[in-house]
């Protein structure tokens, strides 16, 4: 066991893929001997040389599209997207050429995007934005969004090995906030599947990313009042755990679905929809959704918090519906 | 490359192969024509014809393990790097035994790794940074190989075309890019699109070379290639070859191309690249009467073959579509 | 009243508003003498001439950014993207600029894209996606859909007197397959706005775009077997009408979403959530969603009817939930 | 633009309005750096030492009527331009006082349609073809007027850079470019970026003007700009002026700026633009000691006000977030 904050267990499961097979290497901005915008690669390129660790010029879509062709060739690019935010300049080689050449020709492409995302940090409306919804809506891709470092480091090395583009929502928030023991030697998080990360009996509470912790400082605040929360974290968004979802809302019969992206459209609608049809007769209580409101994200201090959902904003919700 | 030179560094042999993979293309694609005014083509086809130098004399440069991107102009590239007419007329009629399973239409998707061809998506010109991208990772290995892909003038002013450009002269990526200046993009003229003679011209922006060449004249091409192949693989990057040429037909085949002035047409039909290499090699003396007529029977029962062996191919079961999303 | 297609309406209201307005130009590949992909513009480059409608280089990218700034500085745009699939070129300039000018320095961006969306014509993987999801998740724009001739014209007539971007999704399938009388003269039909456009007690189909008609055919087929279905056309995806969406489920207490997207992450996702959270108890039965399966648009015939839903697929759905 | 032009044609007043936008956007931007150090900036905020002669230089150039969009180093237009010094302390504070009232952060999101100024958006260099817009604008309005944008040498790497030189080409629109080449995007050299000297060479590849000129030299671009806006104004098209200089500090203020070898920054330091001027209009005799410490003290007057102002401004209401997103 090491403890690791979440980007440091980003970094590691980066740095161990890379001393295993010589096929992964990082492309991105600035990510070379500036050792990126939030350093995640900081010291790669000194052991690891500019030949795996390749600075980009300004240009992601066509970098996407050249890890594609790498990857096709037997390579296991992982690419840094600045900001997650940026990651509508290369969509199209996203959503059309990556999501789609094994469906359509049987080429598999082994391709990890890590999409730093995520507000709360007086980013404003280009440096904090949440999009994996769009993504959630490709097949094709795979879609993760760890919360723990944990997980962050598990989940990044099955992104590495998968042989499907996967996209990685790593978020910013966290980097440095969370910390906890994650295992030493080869281990993985298997992509697919949600995880609960706290037992409870009242309500469920289904998050991702940084929700996870709002969730869980939320179960705690309502469990002196005697609610008993279940927090599933879902970990991977594409494919959906259904099984964990629906066994979550069986348990319960009373689910609020957590994101920090904005509500319309956004995965909760997704994981809401799941539930009222497949687990309709199980449930005590309406779904309860919530999410960011539809506005860009704001970037004064008591704008984003109020923008931003929140651990005492989940209690609340917990509350009224416990009393349902 | 002059006849001179041409017959200097290709065979007889070499010059009756390039003629194959011309006629083929040629019959091929007046066959897909056919067959979709017929109905028997779902979806749409690409016209090729006017290209078939460009495909053939580009393609017929690559060593047996290059990686080529060819586009919705490149038949003759798919064939001539071995995918079969039989696969391919498949592909065009949606069957399983068609190269993308019924999945893709027309040429797209007609990708085959163990052929060395990467497929393509419609979108353009998505398929320049991937032959970047493969570039990469022969470079990355230090092998000896090349990538070698196509685009169009009009997809020359989309901001992909130029990140492409611009990345592999940055890496100095062993890849070559074949502009193929057929005078439109869909309905709409050069004089829409670009302000400038040639496309070729701004390869000085990315300081590599920018090539221009007849490209209804198969030896020019196949020479350009070669020389851009060539100095690809000794390490010195990428080269930009501009084929002059013109799209002698629609866009696809539901496009009558009546918007192209017909004097245009009739002055490049002149220079229509399948008489101007068959002249080039009776100049040479390189083919005689029958050798063509046998050429062309050996062609048209490659194309009947192929059109019975895709017709007899049964269609895709209906729920297969839900299969191999994700590889394992 | 004027008998018009479904392509002919799109026509009639861009005419009628160049008429209308002089600030109003379109911008498209192949729009002028080509008359455009569909042919909707056939005729236009002749009456408004070139500086009225510009055929545009390929770099959707820019052109939409140009268009962007021509309606800043108080032209009013239409731009018309060749097939809605390519719309993931332009991405970025239309979620992250024409989204939030209005939202953070108060320029309006009166802009529309059109955007022919939709399969069924064996099209293939890039000429029938139905991308709609992806922009209903960006607060900023408003996203519509219309089903009929009339809708369709006026749509597009509020779409371009509307001060927001606007994306108006025109189903291809019905270009040429729906006529209707539509009434002349200078009105509209709000942006937010759904209609009921079949009246039913037992089942709600809620759709939109192609499936509407799907939907209605359905409709027919189960009313022979006395069950009778109100069918709902959405018509505008955001703002959605949450009024009409929470009335058809309470009249009928059994709702099913329907459409041509993929399921996972698609709009219906959204509808379904709005209502297991809003109308929860008025439900008899759980919501169900039916949808494109999650694949990329597959070409051949066989693959494509299976990956469609369609009136019988509808029918039966419908049968199953009246019965539940 | 020798001096002796600059002096025959810019008045005594122009020289001395050219140097107190250069030097408040010294002052300003210096105290943007302390404020942030002092945690009194929520976010972040972009250097802007190096950039004065650019912003200040070209927007100079633009007529009443004429629209800008500047971009994150050109703090001197939006000043030049008429946004306040208040407003815009305002904004980088996060006050409802600020030019976007809280909604973007620092130079983010600063347009004001009534000053002809384009806000701009983090993306890059998705300013450019809004420009190209505005004076598609123009043209079709019949309206003499001109759109001046700039970008980055790391944005021009960008396809969308390529896709809005090339479409103000093809449209032949009223519009300046400035490339505003600072030798790094992030922490990324040009060696990383590109193969070519100049970026204006590219322009080439367009069939438009392209120029180099010292970015340090507020008359040169001065210069240089008017021009473009002339030839622009006569109908004759875009141009692409590249302004070469340094950016002095990190790329925003929690960066460093540690990996830019040093001697390249003293090198450029000795060429520091307000430098640069302060000794040109000396030696045309054209400022006084006593002049400079006036405009300074009123400059400095300007900085505290602006912060007070700020300051004393309230923060916006959290659920004023909800407003506003679509316009009526
Ligand atoms: C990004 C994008 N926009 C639009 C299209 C639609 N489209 C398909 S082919 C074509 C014209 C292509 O012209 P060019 O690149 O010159 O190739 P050509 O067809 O002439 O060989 C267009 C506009 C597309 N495929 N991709
Ligand atoms: C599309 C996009 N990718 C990445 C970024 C992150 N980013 C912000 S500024 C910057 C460097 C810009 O360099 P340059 O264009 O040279 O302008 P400079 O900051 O040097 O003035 C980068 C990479 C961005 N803003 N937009
Ligand atoms: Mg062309
Ligand atoms: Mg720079």
């Amino acid at each position: 066991m090491t403890e690791l904050t979440y980007l440091q267990a980003i970094s590691a499961a980066l740095w161990e893929e890379m001393e295993a097979d010589e096929r992964v290497l990082l492309l991105g901005e600035d990510i070379g001997p500036f050792g990126g915008a939030f350093k995640v690669t900081k010291g790669f390129v000194e052991r690891f040389g500019e030949r795996r660790v390749m600075d980009m010029p300004m240009s992601e879509w066509a970098f996407v599209g050249a890890a594609i062709g790498a990857a096709m060739l037997g390579l296991r690019p992982v690419v840094e997207i600045q900001f997650a935010d940026f990651i509508a300049t290369p969509f199209d080689m996203i959503v059309n050429q990556a999501a789609t050449c094994y469906y359509r020709w049987q080429a598999p492409v082994p391709l990890v995007i890590r999409a730093p995302s995520g507000g709360g940090l007086r980013a404003g409306p280009f440096h904090s934005q949440n999009p994996e919804a769009w993504f959630v809506h490709r097949p094709g891709l795979k879609v993760v969004a760890p919360a723990s470092p944990r997980d962050a480091k598990g989940l990044l090395r099955a992104a590495i090995r998968d042989n499907n583009p996967v996209i990685y929502f790593e978020n910013k928030y966290l980097y440095r906030k969370v910390k906890e023991d994650v295992p030493d030697g080869d281990w993985t998080v298997p992509i697919g599947q949600a995880d609960v990360k706290r037992r409870g009996r009242d309500v469920s509470v289904i998050a991702y990313g940084s929700m996870v912790y709002e969730a869980l400082e939320a179960a705690e605040t309502v469990a002196a009042g005697g609610i008993d929360v279940e927090v599933l974290d879902l970990r991977t968004l594409l494919p959906l755990d259904r099984d964990a979802i629906l066994g979550t809302a069986e348990r319960t019969g009373k689910v609020i679905v957590v994101h920090e992206a904005t509500l319309t459209g956004g995965v909760g609608g997704e994981v809401t929809a799941i539930i009222a049809e497949h687990a309709f007769e199980l449930l005590d209580a309406p779904l309860v959704r919530l999410a960011a409101p539809d506005t860009p994200v704001p970037f004064s201090p008591p704008l984003e918090d109020f923008f931003r959902p929140n651990a005492v904003k989940i209690a609340e919700a917990v509350r009224k519906l416990a009393a349902y | 490359m002059t006849l001179a030179t041409a017959v200097r560094s290709l065979t007889r042999d070499d010059l009756h192969t390039l003629l194959y993979w011309m006629r083929l293309t040629r019959a091929f694609d007046d066959r897909v024509r056919l067959l979709y005014n017929q109905g028997r083509i779902p979806g749409a086809a690409f016209s090729q014809r006017g290209h078939e130098a460009i495909s053939v004399g580009s393609s017929f440069a690559l060593g047996p393990d290059d990686v080529v991107a060819p586009m919705h102009r490149d038949l003759g590239a798919y064939l001539l790097r071995g995918m079969t007419p039989r696969r391919i007329m498949a592909q065009m009629m949606g069957r399983v035994t068609g190269v993308s399973r019924g999945r893709d239409v027309n040429t797209h998707g007609m990708g085959d790794l163990s052929l060395n061809i990467i497929g393509y998506v419609s979108p353009l010109p998505d398929s320049m940074p991937l032959a970047v991208g493969a570039a990469l990772a022969f470079q990355y290995r230090g092998e000896a190989r090349v990538a070698l892909t196509y685009f169009g003038d009009g997809s020359s002013s989309e901001g992909g075309c130029h990140e492409s450009l611009n990345l592999a002269a940055v890496w100095r990526a062993p890849v070559v890019f074949i502009c193929e200046n057929n005078q439109y993009a869909y309905s709409t003229p050069l004089s829409r699109q670009l302000t400038v003679e040639n496309i070729a011209d701004r390869a000085a922006g990315y300081g590599f070379p920018g090539i221009v060449v007849d490209g209804n004249d198969v030896l020019a091409v196949y020479e350009a290639t070669q020389a851009a192949m060539a100095r690809a693989r000794r390490g010195d990057g990428p080269t930009l070859i501009e084929c002059k040429t013109m799209r002698m037909l629609g866009h696809a085949y539901h496009d009558d191309g009546s918007y192209v002035p017909r004097d245009l047409l009739d002055e490049w039909s002149r220079r229509d690249p399948l008489l101007v290499y068959e002249r080039q090699l009776r100049d040479l003396g390189a083919l005689t009467d029958d050798e063509l007529a046998a050429l062309d029977r050996r062609i048209a029962a490659q194309v009947d073959d192929a059109v019975d062996f895709a017709e007899a191919s049964p269609w895709p079961a209906g729920e297969d579509c839900l299969e191999g999303v994700y590889a394992l």
